[in-house]
């Protein structure tokens, strides 16, 4: 029996049908890496389009990326100073949870995209007097609506850029190399 | 032995087994054994409380522990002055070479000796070949029943079960110290910082600093003592921590 | 003259008797045995080989999944003892992995004609034996999930494994090892699958087609199979001489009291030999024992000829233990001197001093009476004690001496936990692979067999019978 | 095999292999995500990541260092010493560094709640790393509360009301001290074990007796050349160890002067005698009499008149009941004598014995003998704190004896409890909770699970101290009248309110005398009052236009002091021309072994709960986690007891069983065992975990009134059994143990 079905698989028949097990097996892995790459839900469907494109900096609503290792997330109070003259936050459905939130006192859970291990030590402000501009890291987010994160932060990728960032100096090329300038 | 004060920064090659750039110096006389620096350091560096029976088993994951041995017997009896003993942060450290992952390193920038946690396998051979004695491993993951966890430093990544952490020189602080410093546009001063042992000693017993910056006070003070003594030297360890013992 | 010719005739039936070699059998009917005792499953066996899997089950996955999601803690190493028992049992099956190579490879390439049925079994021990290497020194890790960081593969990290470190040639010397003696075990394999392949049907038919390769036995097959074992036994010689040497340099390369000695290569070698060939003996005699028609591959003869390797060989164990004895005392560090005085005097002195008598004073005892050393229960008994000696010769290198170094403040000693589990799991795990292997593939070379009998012929000069060997090569 | 694959068989698999996927690529960002709740409203100096730090007073111990603790976004993170503040110049004990996990500990009271005496507070678990354990859930609310505490107040009459309160003088204690002054109710009684052990009282009563001032006297340790300590154990946890270990270290190595010498008289080797230069093992007991012998002694070298204080003892006579030899005593009393800065302090068990006010007085002489008051190296009166009028010291034993008296006779209705654990501290043969049995209605303001709260019919928990407003009056150890601020570094982690807010609120709802008593709004509010009346005073460390900038300026600094030196000279006159009794303590109990308890250096009184505590090792043992007997090891050797073997310790008022650690410092007829564990209560850390010494106190005090804690002989009976104690030391390489006879 299974010499006829080893025999079957030579057709071109079989030969189809192995292919499209293969084709379904890698499809199958191609969706299970595709879901773990997916951006998370967020509390309320931010669009940072929208807010770039008023002009607004990035540093006005992170203003830490400048000062220290943290960028932070703005508190709903920040959001709540424009929004509370903004007719449409009375009506939108979008902005329904921001108005809750901040009439019940309860904080906003957002998942924030842009993630480094707990075992890496990252600091905004260092990156930022380095003359790294926020979309460098960050992607174009004057184009995005909710928050995404265009860059595989990886070890590799940090790697990189630190390395070209020292070019020829070597005693710069030794610090943004030494494993414990961002593990401790 | 070369003392302290030989090392210029110029010197200061960018290989291990060359001179120390952070050193201490401890002073076996004031040290009271009083434990302060141990506890100081665990709450600095989110160390594991492992218990009774896993500290009475050699588990326990003090950083910096304090020895202490007695001489004589009574009445006769003394105690030797108490040592405080944590990661002699060698220039040319034995734990080094032997990790197959590259998990302990050493750290051209700041002249010590990194543990990535990160990337340690667990293989413990670093712990074997310390002639000090200094690493700890995790060898459970150890709970911080809710909240303590609350209390967590989160400069310093917490540990999990499998990997091996040691002292680090509070390098957290020195980055913290250094990017101050780069923000402002200046060099990081002596004294600006110093690690938490050495910052919650209430002999003052513990001084850390820049070796090899002859007008630090840790070289100020090794110069001033002039007798120090590195442990286990004949190693040709080049620790980074100078001990002096008696009066 | 009668007399004469009878008293000939006795030498000769007696010659024929005590050695296989002279003692031939049609092939076909050797073959035929040979085909026999892997067939032949009896209840018992089935019954012994439920109850080993059912330890290694116990040892190699529940007792290991729990050590790999409590973390090492469940186990008894500790500070200052990092290393326990996992090292001691990697160190031990690597040890006795050695015996094949040495057998199959060294006693090849100095044509030791007694070698001739035992080949296999004691290739398969360096296969099998290493597969247990690997279970300990993986089991000793702590987070083995994170293992294959040990291998050089290019990644995005830009991070390569350290060569600086004596485990990372371990690992590349023991992987070179188990993928060479694995060919090694292969290519003598061949042509008694062959075999096995035109007197099977079935299942098993399937199998030996796939395993021999196409092997029809042509002039050509012979000549390629000749070399290729010929390149492998001398190629593999120098890769057995080096795993354990640098198996002993990650001790002798440690900065620690009993452990930095120089002559740790050739002490571990030979401690390897000697573990190994006590394990074959052992091997050798349950196989006997066991199973069917194997009384008449494996003689006395044989047990007489291992045995005298093992007086050697134990002999020369006794000289390098007391060499690095020696050059350690010499040296007079004062925590070596310490380490040294604990090993005889500490708690665990009993070990030292049963070391001792298991590795030197039993085999000498016995293995010098060739009467004695030709029985297999009792060299086999020999075997199993010098395997007890040498587990405790690692023993006391591994946790013993860890628990002494340069912080008197941090000695501490050391109680196994769930090594012990995981420890009998291997050894079960070996013994099922034996168990599993005896039933798939002759542990009999029966080629090389019919190979040496061809040879050796019985010839009368005068009076006296003559044994005389061809060379067929 | 089949051609076959049903449906069913292939979600299967593609569901195995997105699981598989999943897991080998877990290091995707999706294994990661968490939620982050940023501020509602950030506040103002707080950035993103960035710590702020507070200044506050360390409420571990009384001694009142200050701190300064690092917090992130509403997270306290680290203790860190104020380096400002002149008890402690920004150096912390190990006690200080765990404060943390006091208030993050896992079992603490989370609110308002009435209960059954004796009920638990929280599950019982035997794992104590386990997340299983729930504490007792609240069970009132604070408004409930609030009244019960005013029903209190006012149900009873006032001489019916006690209060009860922890050793620091603090704000609390000033406001139940106004309420009482204005009220009638019973003025509040301060008490800790520490001073318990510390016998402050003699202390205070020898000063009074030889100075005419009642005072808590200072030791200027670092000033000093050569110190003779006779028991105090000031590097571990007397009076003001921080300060007084500083001292130490410049004691030691000062740039400016030679290295001094110590000298410790005691039996058993504490941390303190270890460091010492000369550890001298003397006869429990002959305390006064070695130091009247080594004044003597020092009299002849020095010449001139023999004081009378020294006259009547006679050195050889004190040799041989000291055990002291002779040669010893004159070595010493030389070294004394020709020094130019000689100090001798009085302390620890050496004070709590029947004579401990004859030790205490005979080693002052010895200071009059060396001529060192009001000069560096000598002894001082600690400068009062600011507003401070006169030293007020906890009560003594004897004191607390009295006060569980008029408990056991029902002359309390109600007894408030804030900052004490009396069930723990103090001797059991006292029966404190026997007592509460004729109090109608206890209330407990306890932060902790302890053993008194479960005694308690009500517990309102008070804040943590690092969730706390507040100050405390620095007793001694500096030489600036200091009064130590406290604030709030995080926000309560738990529905626990202010005790000071609580009978604030109470008072108001009381009305009448009460709230007279306190017109406050609030804790905060009475404060600032206190604070500010300090605002006209002249050199301050600060001084401020308005209160409220003053007050703001209060917190900032971590405190209040004056910058010129409060301490006094003790007046010298008449400390030579006592008459002091030299006599050998008496011991009470059957035993042969002389039975010395000391404070465990690193639990004290109150860190048992804390699990980084109880993990640091002892600093003479270094023992964790537990409790232990020391045994010489002739002695041990001689009732063939081995260390880990437990023993049973009898003495006439009760016995416990634990651990022997072989100590080679300890006299051979002598036995030594810390305090600290032994809790029947107070959290998973600390409950069920070694013995509690107390339990082996008799009711016998000192002259002063300070228990004669070290006043007993015990017997010591096998068991037959063995407790491994974990120690961090090694048996083999410390002491040889396992490592081969010849070792």
């Amino acid at each position: 029996m299974i010499k006829r079905f080893f025999d079957w698989l030579k057709q071109p028949l079989g030969l189809i049908a192995v292919g499209i097990v293969f084709l379904a097996l890698f499809s199958i892995a191609a969706y299970g890496l595709y879901t773990t790459q997916q951006s998370p839900e967020q509390p309320i469907q931010f669009p940072h389009k929208t807010h770039v494109a008023f002009g607004i900096q990035c540093l006005y609503c992170h203003p830490g990326a400048s000062k220290g290792p943290s960028a932070g997330l703005p508190s709903q109070a920040k959001c709540w100073a424009c929004h509370n003259q903004i007719q449409k936050t009375q009506t939108s459905a979008l902005l329904a949870p921001l108005k809750d939130a901040v009439l019940s006192g309860q904080s906003i859970e957002w998942v924030p995209v842009a993630i480094v291990p707990d075992f890496v030590q990252f600091n905004h402000r260092a990156h930022i007097a380095a003359g790294k501009n926020c979309e460098d890291c960050h992607g174009d987010v004057s184009q995005m609506n909710i928050a995404e994160n265009p860059q595989v932060m990886n070890m590799g990728w940090c790697l990189n850029c630190h390395v070209e960032s020292a070019g020829e100096d070597q005693e710069k090329l030794v610090k943004l190399t030494d494993c414990g300038t961002c593990h401790y | 032995m070369a003392t302290l004060n030989d090392l210029k920064i110029s010197e200061v090659k960018l290989s291990e087994g060359e001179g120390g750039k952070w050193g201490m110096v401890i002073d076996q006389d004031i040290c009271t054994g009083c434990q302060a620096c141990v506890a100081a350091c665990a709450m600095e560096n989110n160390i594991s409380f492992v218990g009774e029976e896993d500290s009475g088993y050699g588990r326990s994951m003090h950083w910096i522990r304090i020895e202490r041995f007695w001489e004589g017997e009574y009445p006769e009896v003394k105690m030797t002055p108490n040592q405080p003993m944590l990661c002699q942060q060698c220039g040319s450290a034995p734990c080094e070479p032997v990790c197959p992952a590259f998990a302990t390193v050493h750290s051209q920038a700041e002249k010590l000796n990194l543990q990535v946690y990160n990337r340690c396998v667990g293989t413990r051979y670093c712990a074997n070949n310390c002639p000090y004695q200094v690493r700890s491993f995790n060898w459970r993951d150890y709970k911080r029943p809710e909240p303590l966890a609350n209390q967590l430093n989160p400069d310093v990544t917490v540990r999990r079960r499998g990997v091996m952490e040691k002292c680090t020189f509070c390098i957290q602080r020195i980055h913290k110290a250094q990017d101050q410093a780069k923000a402002e546009g200046r060099e990081v001063m002596d004294g600006e910082f110093t690690t938490a042992c050495a910052q919650a000693c209430p002999a003052n017993a513990i001084t850390f600093g820049r070796t090899d910056d002859p007008r630090s006070l840790v070289s100020q003070l090794a110069k001033r003592r002039g007798h120090g003594a590195k442990h286990l030297e004949e190693l040709g360890t080049l620790p980074n921590v100078t001990y002096f013992k008696g009066g | 003259m009668t007399d004469h010719k009878n008293h000939a005739e006795h030498a000769e039936a007696h010659l024929r008797e005590k050695h296989l070699m002279l003692d031939p059998l049609p092939r076909g009917r050797m073959n035929e045995m040979v085909m026999e005792s892997m067939r032949h499953i009896t209840w018992k066996f089935w019954v012994v080989f439920g109850i080993l899997a059912a330890i290694s089950a116990y040892g190699l996955f529940y007792s290991w999944g729990v050590m790999i999601a409590e973390g090492l803690g469940v186990a008894g190493v500790n500070r200052p003892v990092y290393w326990g028992i996992f090292l001691v049992n990697t160190v031990f099956w690597i040890g006795i992995s050695h015996a094949g190579t040495f057998i199959s490879a060294i006693l090849r390439v100095f044509k030791a004609e007694f070698r001739r049925p035992f080949t296999r079994a004691a290739e398969l021990m360096t296969t099998f034996g290493l597969v247990q290497a690997g279970f300990s020194i993986f089991m000793h890790m702590g987070r083995v999930w994170l293992s294959y960081w040990l291998m050089p593969y290019p990644n995005q990290r830009l991070l390569w494994p350290n060569l600086h470190s004596p485990l990372s040639w371990d690992l590349l010397a023991i992987t070179t090892y188990i993928l060479g003696s694995t060919m090694y075990l292969f290519l003598p394999l061949i042509p008694d699958m062959a075999m096995a392949r035109d007197r099977s049907t079935g299942w098993r038919k399937t199998l030996y087609k796939i395993l021999a390769l196409g092997f029809r036995g042509t002039e050509g097959e012979w000549t390629h199979l000749r070399n290729a074992m010929n390149i492998f036994a001398f190629a593999i010689i120098p890769v057995m001489f080096s795993v354990h040497t640098i198996v002993s340099w990650d001790f002798a390369a440690a900065t620690r009291p009993g452990w930095s000695s120089t002559i740790f290569g050739p002490y571990f070698v030979i401690g390897a030999l000697h573990s190994g060939m006590g394990a074959v003996i052992t091997v050798l005699a349950i196989i006997r024992g066991t199973m069917k028609h194997m009384k008449y591959f494996i003689r006395p003869e044989h047990f007489d000829a291992i045995g005298k390797l093992m007086l050697i060989i134990s002999m020369t164990w006794a000289y390098f233990f007391f060499n690095d004895y020696m050059v350690q005392w010499y040296g007079g560090d004062k925590w070596t001197k310490q380490l040294l005085h604990f090993h005889e005097a500490g708690p665990m002195g009993w070990m030292w001093f049963a070391m001792l008598v298991c590795n030197v004073v039993i085999p000498w005892a016995i293995l010098w009476n060739p009467k004695w050393r030709s029985t297999p229960w009792l060299v086999s008994t020999v075997g199993i004690i010098i395997n007890v000696g040498m587990w405790f010769e690692r023993y006391i290198i591994v946790p013993i001496s860890l628990t002494i170094n340069r912080m008197p403040f941090t000695w501490r000693m050391y109680q196994p936990g769930i090594e012990i589990p995981l420890g009998i799991g291997t050894l079960a795990f070996f013994a099922l692979l034996y168990m599993a292997a005896s039933k798939l593939i002759p542990l009999i070379p029966v080629w090389e067999v019919q190979e040496g009998q061809m040879a050796h012929e019985l010839k009368k000069f005068g009076r006296e019978t003559v044994v005389t060997v061809s060379e067929l090569e | 095999m089949s051609e076959k694959f049903s449906r069913r068989d292939f979600l299967k698999l593609a569901g195995m292999g997105a699981a598989t996927t999943a897991v080998l690529t877990g290091c995707g960002p999706a294994s990661r995500y968490v939620k982050r709740e940023p501020y509602q409203q950030m506040p103002e100096y707080n950035y993103n990541g960035q710590s702020t730090y507070y200044a506050t007073t360390c409420r571990e111990c009384a001694a009142g260092c200050g701190l300064v603790i690092r917090t992130i976004q509403g997270r306290a993170i680290k203790t860190e010493g104020n380096a400002n503040h002149p008890l402690n110049l920004g150096k912390t004990c190990a006690r200080g560094q765990a404060t943390l996990h006091g208030l993050y500990n896992p079992n603490r009271v989370r609110g308002p709640i009435k209960h059954a005496r004796g009920d638990r507070l929280y599950a019982k678990a035997n794992d104590p790393f386990n997340d299983n354990f729930d504490d007792a859930e609240p069970n009132m609310s604070w408004d409930e509360a609030l009244q019960t505490v005013a029903d209190a107040l006012t149900k009873y009459k006032p001489e019916e009301i006690g209060f009860l309160m922890g050793m620091a003088p603090d704000h609390l204690f000033d406001l139940v001290t106004d309420l009482a002054n204005a009220t009638g109710i019973n003025a509040p009684v301060r008490f800790g074990a520490l001073g318990m052990f510390e016998s402050r009282a003699t202390l205070s009563k020898a000063a009074e007796t030889l100075f005419g001032e009642a005072r808590m006297p200072f030791f200027d340790v670092g000033g000093a050349q050569v110190v003779l300590s006779f028991g105090a154990n000031f590097l571990e946890t007397w009076l003001s160890p921080v300060s007084y270990t500083r001292g130490f270290a410049s004691l030691r190595q000062a740039e400016t002067k030679m290295r001094g010498k110590l000298v410790q008289f005691e039996a058993r080797m504490s941390a303190t005698g270890g460091k010492a230069d000369e550890w001298v093992p003397l006869r429990p007991g002959t305390e006064a009499l070695v130091a009247l012998a080594i004044g003597r002694l020092a009299s002849e070298i020095r010449g001139g008149a023999m004081p009378r204080v020294f006259s009547s003892v006679d050195p050889i006579d004190v040799a041989s009941k000291s055990g002291v030899k002779l040669e010893a005593l004159e070595h010493i009393a030389a070294m004394f004598a020709n020094s130019t800065g000689a100090l001798a302090i009085p302390g620890g068990a050496a004070l709590g014995q029947s004579n401990g006010l004859a030790v205490a007085e005979a080693v002052l002489a010895l200071n009059a003998l060396a001529d060192n008051f009001g000069k560096p190296g000598g002894v001082y009166f600690s400068p009062l704190a600011p507003s401070q009028t006169e030293y007020q010291r906890p009560a003594s034993a004897k004191e607390m004896q009295d006060f569980v008296q008029k408990m056991k006779d029902g002359k309390f209705k109600a007894l408030f409890i804030h900052g004490v654990n009396p069930v723990f501290e103090l001797p059991a043969s006292m029966d404190f909770k026997g007592a509460l049995a004729n109090v109608e209605q206890v209330i407990s303001f306890a932060t902790f699970p302890d053993e008194t709260a479960a005694e308690a019919d009500f517990i309102f928990p008070d804040h943590h101290g690092l969730e706390s407003w507040g100050y405390q009056r620095v007793v001694t150890g500096s030489d600036l009248p200091v009064l130590s601020g406290a604030q709030p570094v995080v926000a309560p982690y738990y529905d626990t309110r202010a005790a000071a807010d609580v009978l604030i609120s109470a008072a108001q709802l009381a009305g009448g005398s009460f709230a007279q008593a306190l017109p406050f709004k609030d804790e905060v509010e009475f404060l600032r009052g206190k604070v500010s009346a300090l605002m006209g005073e002249a050199n301050g460390s600060f001084s401020a236009m308005d209160a409220v900038a003053f007050m703001a300026s209060f917190q900032q600094f971590g405190g209040w002091w004056k910058m010129s030196d409060g301490r006094t000279a003790p007046s010298a006159a008449d400390a030579l021309n006592q008459n002091v009794k030299g006599d050998a303590a008496e011991f009470a109990g059957e035993g042969e072994f002389f039975f010395i308890p000391f404070v465990s250096p690193t639990l004290a009184e109150a860190g048992a709960n804390k699990p980084w505590l109880q993990e640091l090792p002892d600093p003479t043992t270094t023992v964790m986690w537990n409790t232990w007997l020391e045994m010489n090891p002739e002695t041990a050797h001689e009732l063939h007891i081995e260390y880990d073997d437990v023993v049973r310790v009898v003495s006439e008022a009760g016995a416990v069983e634990l651990p022997v650690y072989v100590y080679p410092a300890i006299r051979p007829d002598t036995v030594a065992m810390p305090f600290g564990q032994g809790h029947t209560a107070y959290g998973r850390y600390a409950e069920g975990r070694g013995v509690n010494p107390a339990d082996l106190f008799g009711g016998h005090f000192n002259e002063a009134g300070d228990l004669a804690f070290a006043g007993m002989k015990v017997k010591i009976e096998k068991t037959g059994k063995k407790r491994p104690l974990s120690r961090l030391e090694s048996m083999m390489g410390v002491y040889g143990v396992g490592l081969g006879e010849e070792h």
